[in-house]
């Protein structure tokens, strides 16, 4: 699939449901756009909020969250509270400018490979059609505008004098 | 201004009363400013420094904060109705014993807006929105009780407006407003539900945000700050009375209020008891969560 | 500096037909830790193996990453590999570089060569933060808990007590048997169910290593694998089971009798009673709400004048009544825990079209296993209840709460298709002149010599079978009037019945979803208890030490239940067998320089594995109880202070891992 | 003297864009801050002084020291180029003199290059403080609101324009082509401050270091960074490293000695884990340190910024009067 821009979607999977849903569409050969990278996590409860704000730091486009279907939750309750948890800070990241679109949280079981890839190809079309990210959460690759190797320039000189630099009375 | 003597004179007797009784070793309240218009916290160990003691509507600040400084001492401690909900989170939040609380609540007739040395007869904006003037814990109450009348405007019609705007706008709209950032981290350090012994913010292993004062930076400072106040904030607003370069931050903490009001029908610090929202969770609830 | 070895696994042309390896080779090399990058034609062959073994030794690796299949197919493979190496098992990552790119992006080379360096970055990064982690070894209690006596558990507790372990064996109602002991006969043998049996309770009373807990429930769980705490109440009977001898006399002579429960209300039990003759403990219980006695004693304080009763203490031979008896509460430890609560039938009384439960002869399953029991209320004569009548039209209903959406039960009870066929044959039996019905959806005859069965039944006792479904019944004097069709004829059916069966599907018994609680472990939609693995791992729940056994899981038949009791029981029997048990060192940890004691975690921990302990300054702090963490991680991200850490997941790894990611 | 009227202040403003970057006091959503500009008409020339002094101009809040990169394997090390003239306009003479302070410890051995280099880039054209009013207390601290220490150029407005003193060589050269025309007016003189003295203090500091004193006065302090941050004189730093990918850019940001963590060292010891103890920090190396070093100058300059911004009033006017009364005590 080509698309006029590739998003970069990074994939919180928890490892029982979503992570081996994900394994299934492979051992299914379905296919989907590569442009998800997949990090592995116990359970979608175990992903801080904080992390997706590093990815989104990071230049992320969107953060895909997928875990087990509410009930199936490997340690009970973790996707209820991931589930909570990213209904807020979706809400609250569109509010200052990323897309709701950008950031889903998903129920992927172990035997929905299919879904998976439907998620995914669904969801990378959805962002690459957003484009680029527009907000302002995002780092610039570099700080430093112009460039050159270290110390060509001769170093300022020091003050003559400096100790005495500022004088006690500022007044006339 | 509401007449206020009459509580600075209740206010200063059971100062006076708790001190000289040996129930509390601290009383934290009110005194004149500097500037001598305004109010700052004052620190009473004597009875006979409780003369000190004032309360009117400059009486801007939240102590709670000094309240988990000096956790462990028995210390009475002055607040208006807001700050008794902060004070409720710290309990639910097991960071104050309530026993060891002693609350001179009050109810709360609303605070100006001020600053070094002016003040004047306007009221805070969270104080017009307030429709709560009476101290949800209090161990002793003082001020007449207050009429609560129903808002004719939204209380969150300054969130609405923002997310009204079309994405560029309100890109724009914080950009201007977090570049004037210069994380001095008083929005955090004023507020009373920031407790943690060390901010993610400023961890560098893990390195959740990094150190440079860039827009990014900030922004995803202010996000996490914001964030961390989910389902807890109690809207004292002093985050943003304290910030130096005027960023309006209540308009994060509310967009989450708004949130966590609508979603979970939580309001933060009325019951200790109820647990918080973030700490639990209905199996059946939808959030438009999952496909 | 690190020292750490690539290997690219070509997986055959799995991977290496798919991304071209060299790249990522070039890609990896210069990172400056890497020291070392390989590949192999199948990293988990023999040969495979063995070379990352040699590199580790060669190039004194302290760190391996392998970039092949997906870590749930290899992981433990490979942590073996390096451990062989002399490597702690946990300083190896994997990338997913087969099922998650490779497989999913052969038609695009380019991509997924370049996601397969993505991957393989992201796991180097990951492994730079690794740590060595050890396992913790913690003893176990050898003695089994098994809730619930029916067939299951009594099966369980036999066979765990004949591998030479105490078990305890806790039934809420006042005998063991549970359903099985209310069945009249059993398909396909059709051999008496009761008689097949009270033998096992019998055995299960006596065996020197069951204590029997009848009449009792379990309250609260805590600890984990090998160390379970268990509260057990024990609901007072008011008779001492010390005295009592199951003579009988007070319940022969017991002046009042109420519905009785086993007899699903058909049938009648004194006050003090016995469930049925073969209770097992042949102790009675005395219903304290409806006992004379307890309703003087209550009209007394409303200054009323009841007659007091008593006879069955006046008549006792032991005087084993007590009236001030009261609820034991007994705490127990366990290192294993089988739950066997089993199943109710479904209500039929639901269906309004059916008369929701108001017509008397619209009745269920189990109501027609009592009518047709020797042992039950009618002593085995076919009476209907409204008018005692002898039935001889009989309609049969299948799939009541069973694969109906609209009753929220879209599974099939598996066992409802044979019991009406062995019913219907009963019926015969009892009364050749009956003539049954049956209305079916499709008939689910999946068993041995169960298809054989059902065709005898159709044969040789010319039981109708008509498929389709019932629309309506209503009642027509004497007769219930059974609306339906045959949709094989394709034309609709109309029978003036005497008694309808209601084929009642199976859910879980009620209190099943608090026991799940209690136990901390996973429910379906249906509040079916959850498998660790559906195919395999059935005895198993997500909770270490805790099993499942029977219909507790979903429905099934009397031999998978039995199958599955000995199944448990091996289980038992094989984490007895061990005197240590090793914990999952992938916990979480708290950093006490950072924690507030807000006890959030403590909060969202499913659980219990934040114990609270006291700082120097007197303040509580939270500690993770390792044997009790299972490493969800729930805790880490529910800690605003990030005061919480996840060993093999750290926050500091997972950021690596997006840092390496998003470049 | 040499008067400008407002009007070709505006255009020899204008010209100097043409060979300068120009920073002067704006409004930015009702806060006076120093900005860039690209006309004249952003210029707040009403404004008393701005929230964050101009020492962010030569002393950027962030700035990146040199990036790290492996170019095939091999590391290479590259530093921002800093090249453009700029001319800061419209400053007070106080954080005029607080910019002197910071070069007396930035550019004295060893010198601080990127400051350096900034730093002789940089012209200061300042605004005479006409008005002052309290809780200002420049004149009681070695500073006047028409101070010329520090300064390039100095203007003070009055009834028919500008009054332009050319401080410096390089206040004469960025005046070029200025209109200016000579007048025997005379700048009018600011209007008078409370007084109180600071003398002494220095020397009897160390004496008080244990007074019970310190701690009475910051216990409402929350320990945040605006007193440091807003202060012209103060100048810590933090500098860290930002990693992306395989490359690494050395950056400074601006820390403060109020900050909870800034003192902690490895192995997470606190050497100033009380606000007292950072308090005195604050105090001691502006009245005590610094002094000590730098021929006896005071590190503060009296534009009470934080008094007028500490959320919770903390005056060190009346700190410095406490001392006064405990010393005397």
């Amino acid at each position: 699939m080509s698309l006029d821009y590739e998003p970069r979607i990074i994939g919180f999977l928890c490892n029982w449901c979503a992570f081996a849903g994900a394994d299934l569409a492979g051992t299914t050969r379905t296919t989907y756009p590569s442009n998800i990278r997949i990090i592995r996590v116990p359970c979608s409860g175990r992903v801080d909020p904080l992390l997706v704000l590093k990815a989104f730091q990071q230049g992320a486009d969107a953060v895909l969250i997928a875990g087990c279907h509410p009930g199936d939750c490997h340690y009970v309750q973790g996707n209820y509270y991931a589930r909570r948890r990213f209904a807020l800070l979706r809400q609250f990241l569109d509010y200052l400018g990323i897309e709701k679109e950008r950031l889903r949280l998903e129920w992927v079981s172990a035997s929905e490979g299919r879904k998976f890839s439907r998620l995914v190809t669904e969801m990378t079309q959805e962002v690459a059609r957003l484009g680029p990210r527009k907000d302002t959460v995002k780092r610039p690759a570099r700080q430093a505008p112009v460039l050159r190797p270290l110390g060509q320039e001769e170093a300022a000189p020091a003050l003559k004098g400096g100790a005495a630099a500022p004088a006690k009375s500022g007044g006339e | 201004m509401v007449a206020v003597e009459n509580i600075t004179q209740l206010i200063q007797e059971k100062a006076r009363e708790l001190l000289s009784s040996g129930q509390v070793e601290l009383v934290i309240g009110y005194q004149r400013a500097s500037d001598g218009v305004t109010a700052r916290p004052a620190f009473v160990r004597k009875a006979e420094d409780a003369g000190k003691l004032i309360f009117d509507q400059t009486c801007t600040h939240n102590l709670g904060k000094y309240a988990i400084e000096h956790r462990g001492k028995s210390l009475a401690i002055v607040a208006k109705a807001c700050d008794t909900f902060g004070i409720n989170v710290l309990i639910q939040e097991k960071q104050i014993v309530r026993e060891k609380t002693y609350v001179i609540g009050i109810n709360c007739p609303g605070v100006v807006e001020s600053s070094f040395g002016e003040t004047g007869d306007r009221l805070q904006y969270r104080c017009q929105i307030c429709q709560e003037h009476a101290p949800a814990v209090f161990d002793y109450i003082v001020g007449d009780p207050i009429l609560e009348k129903p808002l004719d405007f939204d209380p969150y019609a300054k969130v609405k407006e923002l997310e009204a705007l079309p994405q560029e706008e309100r890109i724009a709209f914080w950009e201007k407003h977090f570049d004037r950032c210069i994380r001095c981290y008083a929005c955090r350090n004023a507020c009373p539900q920031c407790y943690c012994t060390e901010c993610v913010v400023e961890q560098i292993d893990p390195n959740w945000v990094g150190a440079p004062i860039q827009v990014p930076e900030k922004q995803i400072f202010h996000v996490i700050r914001a964030f961390h106040l989910a389902g807890r904030c109690i809207g004292c607003n002093e985050c943003e009375r304290v910030c130096p370069v005027g960023i309006p931050l209540s308009l994060l903490n509310m967009k989450f209020s708004l949130e966590v009001e609508q979603q979970f029908g939580y309001k933060p610090g009325r019951d200790p008891e109820v647990c918080a929202p973030l700490a639990t969770y209905q199996p059946d609830e939808d959030l438009g969560i999952g496909g | 500096m690190a020292r750490i070895g690539v290997f690219l696994c070509h997986c055959g042309t799995n991977i290496a037909g798919v991304v071209r390896i060299s790249q990522v080779r070039e890609a990896v090399k210069d990172i400056p830790q890497v020291v070392l990058v390989e590949e192999s034609k199948y990293m988990c062959s023999e040969m495979g193996q063995g070379g990352i073994r040699e590199a580790v030794e060669k190039h004194k690796l302290d760190r391996v990453i392998i970039s092949a299949c997906s870590p749930r197919m290899h992981e433990n493979t490979f942590r073996k590999t390096v451990a062989d190496a002399g490597l702690n098992p946990y300083m190896l990552e994997i990338a997913n570089v087969r099922e998650q790119d490779s497989w999913v992006h052969a038609d695009d080379k380019d991509a997924a060569t370049e996601k397969a360096i993505a991957l393989t970055r992201m796991a180097v990064a990951k492994a730079l933060l690794n740590q060595p982690l050890t396992p913790k070894r913690v003893g176990l209690t050898k003695r089994a808990l098994v809730i619930g006596g029916g067939i299951a558990g009594i099966q369980a507790a036999l066979d765990i007590a004949n591998t030479g372990h105490q078990v305890v064996l806790v039934e809420r109602e006042p005998t063991i048997g549970g359903r099985m002991a209310q069945l009249d006969k059993t398909f396909p043998t059709l051999d008496c169910s009761s008689c097949i049996l009270t033998p096992r309770m019998v055995e299960a009373n006596q065996h020197p290593n069951i204590t029997l807990l009848t009449y009792s429930e379990v309250t609260s769980v805590s600890g984990f694998v090998g160390n379970f705490q268990v509260q057990i109440r024990q609901k007072a009977r008011h008779v001492d089971a010390t005295k009592c001898t199951g003579c009988g006399i007070c319940w022969q002579k017991c002046p009042d009798t109420v519905p009785s429960e086993f007899d699903t209300g058909l049938g009648g039990k004194k006050i003090i009673s016995i469930p049925f003759a073969q209770a097992i403990p042949n102790i009675p219980v005395i219903d304290m709400p409806n006992c004379r006695y307890v309703k003087h004693l209550e009209g007394q304080k409303e200054g009323k004048k009841l007659p007091p009763c008593r006879i069955c203490e006046k008549l006792c031979p032991t005087g084993a009544i007590d009236w001030d008896q009261e609820d034991q509460v007994l705490t127990e430890d366990f290192g294993a825990i089988v739950v066997a609560t089993g199943f109710k039938p479904f209500d039929y009384g639901r269906y309004a079209e059916f008369g929701a439960g108001k017509y008397a002869d619209v009745i269920g399953l189990l109501q027609l296993e009592r009518l047709l029991s020797a042992s039950g209320p009618t002593q085995g004569e076919l009476k209907r209840p409204s008018d005692g009548a002898h039935p001889k039209t009989v309609v049969f209903l299948s799939c009541i709460g069973s694969r109906d959406e609209r009753m929220g039960k879209p599974y099939c009870s598996k066992v409802c298709c044979m019991v009406m066929a062995k019913q219907a044959i009963l019926l015969k039996d009892h009364d050749p002149e009956i003539q049954p019905y049956v209305f079916y959806i499709d008939v689910r005859a999946g068993g041995k010599d169960y298809e054989e069965f059902y065709q005898r039944s159709q044969r040789e006792q010319g039981v109708l079978w008509l498929r389709g479904r019932v629309s309506k019944l209503y009642q027509d004097g004497g007769k219930i009037m059974v609306m339906g069709e045959d949709s094989l004829m394709g034309r609709p059916v109309e029978i003036a019945a005497d008694l309808v069966v209601m084929a009642t599907g199976m859910e879980p018994n009620d209190g099943a979803v608090e026991l799940a609680q209690t136990l901390h472990i996973s429910y379906d939609t249906n509040n079916f208890m959850v498998e660790a693995h559906p195919k395999l791992r059935p005895l198993e729940t997500n909770t270490d030490g805790i099993f499942l056994a029977g219909t507790v899981s979903g429905p099934r038949d009397i031999p998978e239940t039995v199958a599955q009791g000995s199944g448990v029981a091996a289980k038992v029997a094989g984490l007895f067998s061990k005197d240590e048990l090793a914990t999952d060192p992938m916990v979480a940890n708290v950093d006490p320089m950072r924690c507030t004691g807000c006890f959030l975690c403590s909060e969202v921990c499913p659980y219990g594995a934040i114990d609270k302990e006291p700082a120097r300054d007197g303040r509580l702090l939270a500690k993770v109880n390792e044997s009790l963490c299972k490493g969800c991680g729930l805790c880490v991200a529910g800690c605003r202070g990030n005061c919480i850490n996840l060993k093999g997941f750290t926050s500091q790894q997972v950021i690596e891992e997006i840092m390496a990611l998003c470049r | 003297m040499d008067i400008i009227t407002r009007e070709s202040l505006k255009r020899w403003l204008t010209t100097l864009m043409d060979r300068y970057q120009v920073m002067a006091p704006v409004l930015a959503e009702g806060n006076h801050l120093f900005r860039a500009i690209s006309s004249t008409d952003e210029i707040a020339w009403d404004y008393y002084n701005s929230v964050v002094p101009p020492k962010e101009l030569i002393f950027p809040l962030t700035e990146s020291l040199f990036t790290l990169e492996y170019q095939n394997g091999v590391p290479q090390i590259q530093e921002p180029v800093i090249d453009r003239q700029t001319v800061i306009f419209g400053l007070r003479p106080c954080d005029a003199r607080a910019i002197a302070m910071l070069d007396a410890s930035f550019m004295n051995d060893p010198v601080d290059v990127p400051y350096a280099r900034r730093r002789a880039l940089v012209t200061l054209v300042g605004w005479a403080c006409v008005r002052p009013e309290s809780p200002c207390f420049c004149v009681n601290i070695g500073g006047a609101p028409n101070g010329t220490q520090g300064l390039d150029v100095l203007m003070t407005e009055g009834t028919d324009g500008y009054f332009v003193e050319p401080v410096t060589e390089k206040g004469k050269a960025v005046l070029e082509g200025a209109e200016l025309k000579h007048t025997d007016a005379v700048p009018p003189e600011p209007a008078a401050l409370p007084a109180f003295s600071t003398e002494g203090l220095t020397e009897r500091l160390p004496e008080v270091f244990l007074s019970p004193m310190w701690q009475q006065q910051v216990e409402a302090c929350i320990s945040c960074k605006i007193c440091t941050f807003l202060c012209p004189t103060c100048y810590c730093f933090d500098v860290r490293d930002r990693r992306d990918g395989e490359a690494v850019e050395r950056m400074r940001c601006w820390d403060s000695c109020q900050g909870a963590h800034f003192s902690k060292i490895a192995g997470g010891y606190n050497p100033r884990a009380t606000k007292t103890a950072r308090w005195k920090q604050f105090f001691y190396h502006k009245y005590l340190y610094y002094p000590e070093r730098f021929g006896g100058v005071i590190a503060c300059v009296g534009c009470a910024r934080c008094v007028r911004k500490c959320p919770v009033n903390i005056d060190i006017r009346e700190v410095i009067q406490d001392l006064k009364e405990d010393i005397s005590a």
